[in-house]
């Protein structure tokens, strides 16, 4: 481990940060896909204004209706599905990301859990790749999926103490070294 | 785990006559040809497989845990101990995500070798992939002969990136350095001498007719469940849908290259090895082009001393020998990524193989494993 | 096509294969392995080869460019690098007083080279790195003859 | 066979007289006579057996385009010696519950069986250590004592694979027997006599692979199948299929047994490759041509055992050919092949061959 420095030396202080690049000029393949997830998901969903991938936010409750529209509407490919840990709001948010195999649009499908306790529908009868990824997001947040025909760690053993890619998670067994940044 | 018969088959009920108490057999962690380490609990009766339970997590170290903890710049490394047989890809892949998060213009040159080098590492990839296959069928010599014209690309690498596997050379921004005086030569002696091997694999391998027989029918992975598990890359298309991220969701100098995806409909074992095959030939088209075409200019973009990547979402999807690789960049605007997710094609290739050995043989789950073409830390992360 | 046409296109698909092995059999001079210990000599890397971090002189001066700004100690995602500095009375700049190198925890990245701005930094061609016991593989670099020392006393 | 220069009959009277000389009593004589047989016959055997494997990994070696075995000896030579010394230094595992009994006789099984029937083998006129009238039957038996030790071996590992192994090892070398002894019966029908230097006699006019007009390929063609199929070697090699089963019957073994169950397979190899050379190359007879008297006289020179050699390794060198080329059958396809394609072909051989023998319709018929 890098020892404190008392002063840093006089390199140059590093620049500002990037300012955020500027909104492109929204295409209209852009637009259009946009409307017609809209159109597809109904008044349910409420499109998130981060940006990057175009985004939806559902409520918790109503996941699988959203996914069986989205499947309907010719959505037939998710990419995966993982969770986000934000401990500040004390939320976990759920993220499907979905697409379609003739299109080269994706979209994401976004969800509120509580970070204690959280319980969702399982989408595997939706998309049978939902299987395994809400394992593995069991596995490391410790969401519990209603009717998934398996639900066990995926990747971890069985009696592994916690769920790692919690931002509380405090690993005992390796004395994971804190990076000095 | 404890290993209970619900636990391990996970499919409930047995197929074999009452009293008949069921016969389960471990392949793996430690066997020959899972390549990597892969546990397969299988379910025999006499040598068919009634049921297979994939246990995963041997090679789990956390790579979406550590990548919450190092800089944008650090964490390319450890990509490519992802998938360790497309390196190139994978930090291509992870290189993109941030240029779209930090919105980074990549020089034209760059473009230029990481098209270059992703096509070398599918190559180098279908060629272990080939060697390994005809091995765990039985015959050892094209183990042999697959890493003998592996070797070849593998000094490219060496001589370009510094390292074998573990390149760490495509970088948010573009590549590491330019490239070697006489790459053009190597590749280009390497375009020539390769393209002729391909014919002597198709006949020692594809016209054997022990193998044709291996192949034939086993495995079939039908195109609807190839869909709804996420299956990607050749495993899909040889179950006959027509989706590569190389022209789905085009990147790079993907666009302005000229070259066909190979297809295939049967979804067995045969299609799958046909479409593999067919793409190392493609890929050597991609190469020609891009070396041709290859100008001359910086190869790294300026990029200022802290990346800091800024709030949302971002995700870049990239086209791996073995199917779509994405990474998810949660940002949060410090230096320091919020969440990294790995989509790993392996992970969604390998759900398929329980649902489409059953009723095969045991030496069967080996031949479909292995044109199922997973690679194990990529599951695992 | 019946039985015997099946057949036919059978042995000739296996004749064929035997014809590549046996074409390989009879030019056995053509070998493409390497004996690796008995040419040890004889063996070169590529120039670029990441192998083992080894500071650079300077030409004239003989003495290590590192200015102890430790750069690459933050570069490092692997935290094997630390730097010692000291204040120089007279010059009252910070002078490198040590530079540890944790061997065992190097991935061979290639960054730390990269960020050095003083290019005091560079990569060895060494690829024989196995050790007995770990102690050999925490290293001081910045010794006088240059060879890097065993340092257990490192941060 | 009046092979004027190597006088190979004569060498068991002078044995016998020399020792007569020596001992005296007749029964002592042959008890001694005996005792140099099985001698010479297990030391030539075991040394046969580390050729063979330095020859199967040179084989393969330049297949592969690499060098093989260079380090112990000059090119490797000593290279199967340091293994065996290797492996009698290692220490003699047996898996907990294991049948110990049964676990420790199997290795016997196999390697007594092979080193049985190789006393049968002509290697020249009276160089054979054992001839009896049904010689052929007598050595089909023995080979059929080595599947028990493969059984054996596997069901007594306790180890699920080894079990998977044995049972494909039943299966497969049971049926394949069928198949290689009708292609034997097809040229005995020919040749008149089991006795293995009656076959060879029979052969003097000319070799049953083309004297027999087409049956007579067919049939060697068909035994060099089943034969490979006996060895357990690719592409019929499912008993220890390294990439499915790990190494089949014999995973459970070390040190001296493995090397048994190793050194039974390579003497296996040579044993079944000297049975087909002798059946139908003409064993130790000289390649002689019609008339060609001057050819005849230069095929003289080389000595009978140098030509059962040259055709038996020819024959082994093929067996290698194939095992570094082919991928491995699975087991339903094995059992379709041999029912379904090779049986109903060797059936027909030897129907086809008894008609052409009794009617006398084949070369040189004399």
């Amino acid at each position: 481990m890098s020892d404190e420095q008392a002063a840093a030396p006089a390199t140059p202080t590093p620049a500002a940060a990037p300012s955020p690049p500027p909104p492109p000029a929204p295409d209209p393949a852009e637009v259009a896909f946009r409307e017609e997830v809209a159109r597809a998901l109904g008044t349910a969903a409420a499109a998130d204004t981060a940006a990057g991938v175009p985004a939806w936010r559902v409520e918790a409750g109503g996941l699988l209706g959203a996914a069986r529209r989205l499947r309907d509407a010719g959505f037939d490919y998710l990419l995966f599905m993982t969770a986000v840990d934000h401990p500040a709001d004390g939320r976990l948010e759920l993220v499907y990301l979905f697409s379609r195999f003739s299109g080269s649009r994706h979209g994401a499908l976004l969800a509120d859990v509580p970070r204690e306790a959280a319980e969702v529908d399982s989408l595997s009868g939706v998309w049978a790749a939902a299987d395994w990824h809400e394992r593995e997001t069991y596995d490391m947040f410790g969401i519990r999926f209603r009717n998934h025909p398996f639900l066990r760690r995926i990747l971890l053993d069985e009696d592994w103490p916690g769920h790692p890619l919690r931002k509380d998670y405090v690993d005992t067994l390796h004395d994971v070294v804190k990076r000095p940044y | 785990m404890e290993l209970t018969r619900a636990t391990a088959a996970g499919q409930p009920g047995t197929f074999a006559a009452p009293g008949y108490e069921d016969y389960f057999v471990n392949m793996g962690p430690q066997h020959p040809s899972t390549h990597g380490v892969l546990r397969l609990v299988l379910k025999l009766a006499g040598e068919t497989v009634l049921g297979l339970t994939p246990v995963l997590g041997y090679v789990h170290r956390g790579i979406e845990k550590m990548g919450e903890a190092m800089s944008v710049l650090q964490f390319t490394h450890l990509t490519d101990r992802l998938d360790y047989l497309s390196a190139h890809i994978n930090n291509w892949g992870w290189a993109l995500a941030v240029e779209e998060a930090l919105g980074i213009e990549v020089p034209e040159r760059a473009q230029h070798i990481r098209v270059i080098m992703a096509e070398l590492t599918r190559l180098a990839s279908h060629q272990l992939w080939w060697g390994v296959l005809g091995m765990d069928l039985g015959a050892f010599t094209p183990f042999l002969y697959g890493f003998r014209d592996r070797e070849r690309i593998i000094d490219i690498f060496e001589k370009t990136c510094g390292a074998r596997l573990t390149m760490n050379y495509v970088r948010p921004g573009g590549v590491t350095a330019d490239v070697e005086e006489d790459f053009a030569k190597d590749v280009g002696a390497f375009l020539g001498y390769f393209a002729p091997f391909i014919d002597e694999y198709e006949r020692l391998l594809g016209d054997n007719v022990i193998f044709q027989e291996r192949m034939h029918g086993v495995g079939v992975l039908t195109p609807e469940l190839a869909r709804s598990l996420g299956c990607t890359g050749p495993v899909l298309r040889a179950s006959g849908v027509d989706y590569d991220v190389r022209r789905a969701r085009p990147y790079g100098l993907y666009p302005r290259l000229a070259f066909t995806v190979p297809l295939a409909s049967a979804g067995d074992s045969w299609a799958r090895y046909q479409v593999r095959i067919e793409e190392m030939r493609q890929s050597l088209a991609i190469i020609r082009q891009a070396l041709d075409a290859m100008p001359a200019g910086p190869v790294r973009a300026k990029l200022p001393a802290v990346l800091n990547v800024p709030k949302g979402r971002w995700l870049s999807r990239v086209e791996t020998a073995r199917g779509e690789l994405a990474f998810l960049l949660v940002g949060d605007g410090s230096a320091k990524p919020w969440r990294v997710k790995v989509r790993s094609p392996n992970f969604s290739n390998l759900a398929a193989l329980p649902e489409i050995i059953k009723g095969c043989r045991v030496a069967d789950v080996v031949a479909v494993l292995s044109t199922l073409d997973v690679v194990i830390p990529c599951i695992d992360r | 096509m019946g039985l015997i046409g099946r057949t036919a296109t059978a042995v000739k698909g296996l004749i064929g294969g035997m014809g590549i092995t046996l074409g390989h059999y009879v030019r056995f001079s053509e070998v493409i392995t390497q004996q690796y210990p008995e040419n040890r000599e004889t063996l070169r890397m590529a120039p670029r080869f990441r192998g083992k971090v080894r500071l650079l002189r300077d030409p004239e001066s003989g003495a290590y460019r590192c200015t102890a700004c430790s750069l690459c100690v933050k570069a490092c995602p692997n935290n094997s690098l630390a730097v010692k500095r000291e204040k120089d009375p007279e010059t009252n700049k910070f002078k490198l007083a040590g530079y540890y190198y944790h061997f065992e925890r190097c991935t061979l990245c290639g960054l730390c080279v990269d960020t050095c701005k003083f290019s005091a930094l560079a990569m060895g061609n060494e690829f024989e790195n196995a050790a007995f016991e770990r102690g050999v593989l925490t290293l001081r670099l910045d010794t006088p003859d240059g060879a890097p020392q065993p340092a257990p006393e490192a941060p | 066979m009046d092979n004027w220069i190597w006088r190979t009959e004569k060498i068991p009277p002078a044995v016998t007289a020399w020792l007569t000389g020596l001992l005296g009593n007749p029964l002592l004589v042959d008890l001694a006579k005996m005792a140099v047989v099985a001698a010479l016959l297990a030391g030539f055997v075991s040394a046969l057996a580390l050729a063979l494997v330095w020859i199967e990994r040179k084989v393969a070696a330049h297949v592969q385009q690499r060098l093989g075995p260079m380090r112990v000896g000059p090119h490797g030579l000593l290279q199967t010696l340091a293994d065996g010394l290797k492996l009698m230094s290692k220490e003699n595992i047996t898996p907990l519950e294991a049948d110990r009994f049964i676990f420790h006789l199997a290795p016997l099984l196999c390697f007594a069986a092979t080193f049985v029937a190789m006393a049968f083998i002509p290697f020249a006129p009276a160089i054979q250590a054992v001839n009896f009238n049904v010689g052929l039957v007598f050595v089909l038996g023995i080979g059929s004592v080595g599947v028990l030790g493969i059984f054996a071996a596997g069901w007594a590992s306790n180890n699920k694979w080894s079990l998977l192994g044995a049972m494909r090892a039943g299966a497969q070398i049971i049926s394949y027997e069928l198949s290689a002894t009708l292609a034997l019966i097809s040229v005995i029908v020919f040749a008149g006599s089991l006795d293995f230097r009656e076959i060879v006699a029979s052969q003097a006019a000319g070799w049953w692979i083309w004297r027999a007009p087409v049956v007579g390929f067919v049939a060697f063609v068909i035994y060099g199948i089943a034969s490979i199929a006996e060895c357990n070697r690719t592409p019929f090699d499912l008993v220890e299929g390294e990439s499915e089963l790990t190494a089949g019957f014999h995973t459970e073994y070390a040190s001296i047994r493995f090397a048994m169950f190793f050194l039974a397979e390579f003497v296996n190899i040579f044993l079944v490759c000297s049975i087909s050379a002798t059946v139908f190359l003409g064993g130790y007879m000289p390649l002689h041509i019609g008339n060609l008297e001057g050819f005849n006289r230069l095929a003289d020179l080389i000595p009978p055992w140098g030509w059962f050699f040259a055709k038996t390794s020819a024959l082994v060198l093929v067996f290698m050919w194939v095992r570094w080329t082919f991928p491995r059958l699975r087991v339903d396809q094995l059992m379709n092949f041999e029912w379904k394609f090779l049986l109903p072909l060797s059936l027909t051989t030897l129907a086809v061959a008894s008609v052409l023998a009794t009617a006398g319709w084949f070369f040189f018929p004399g």
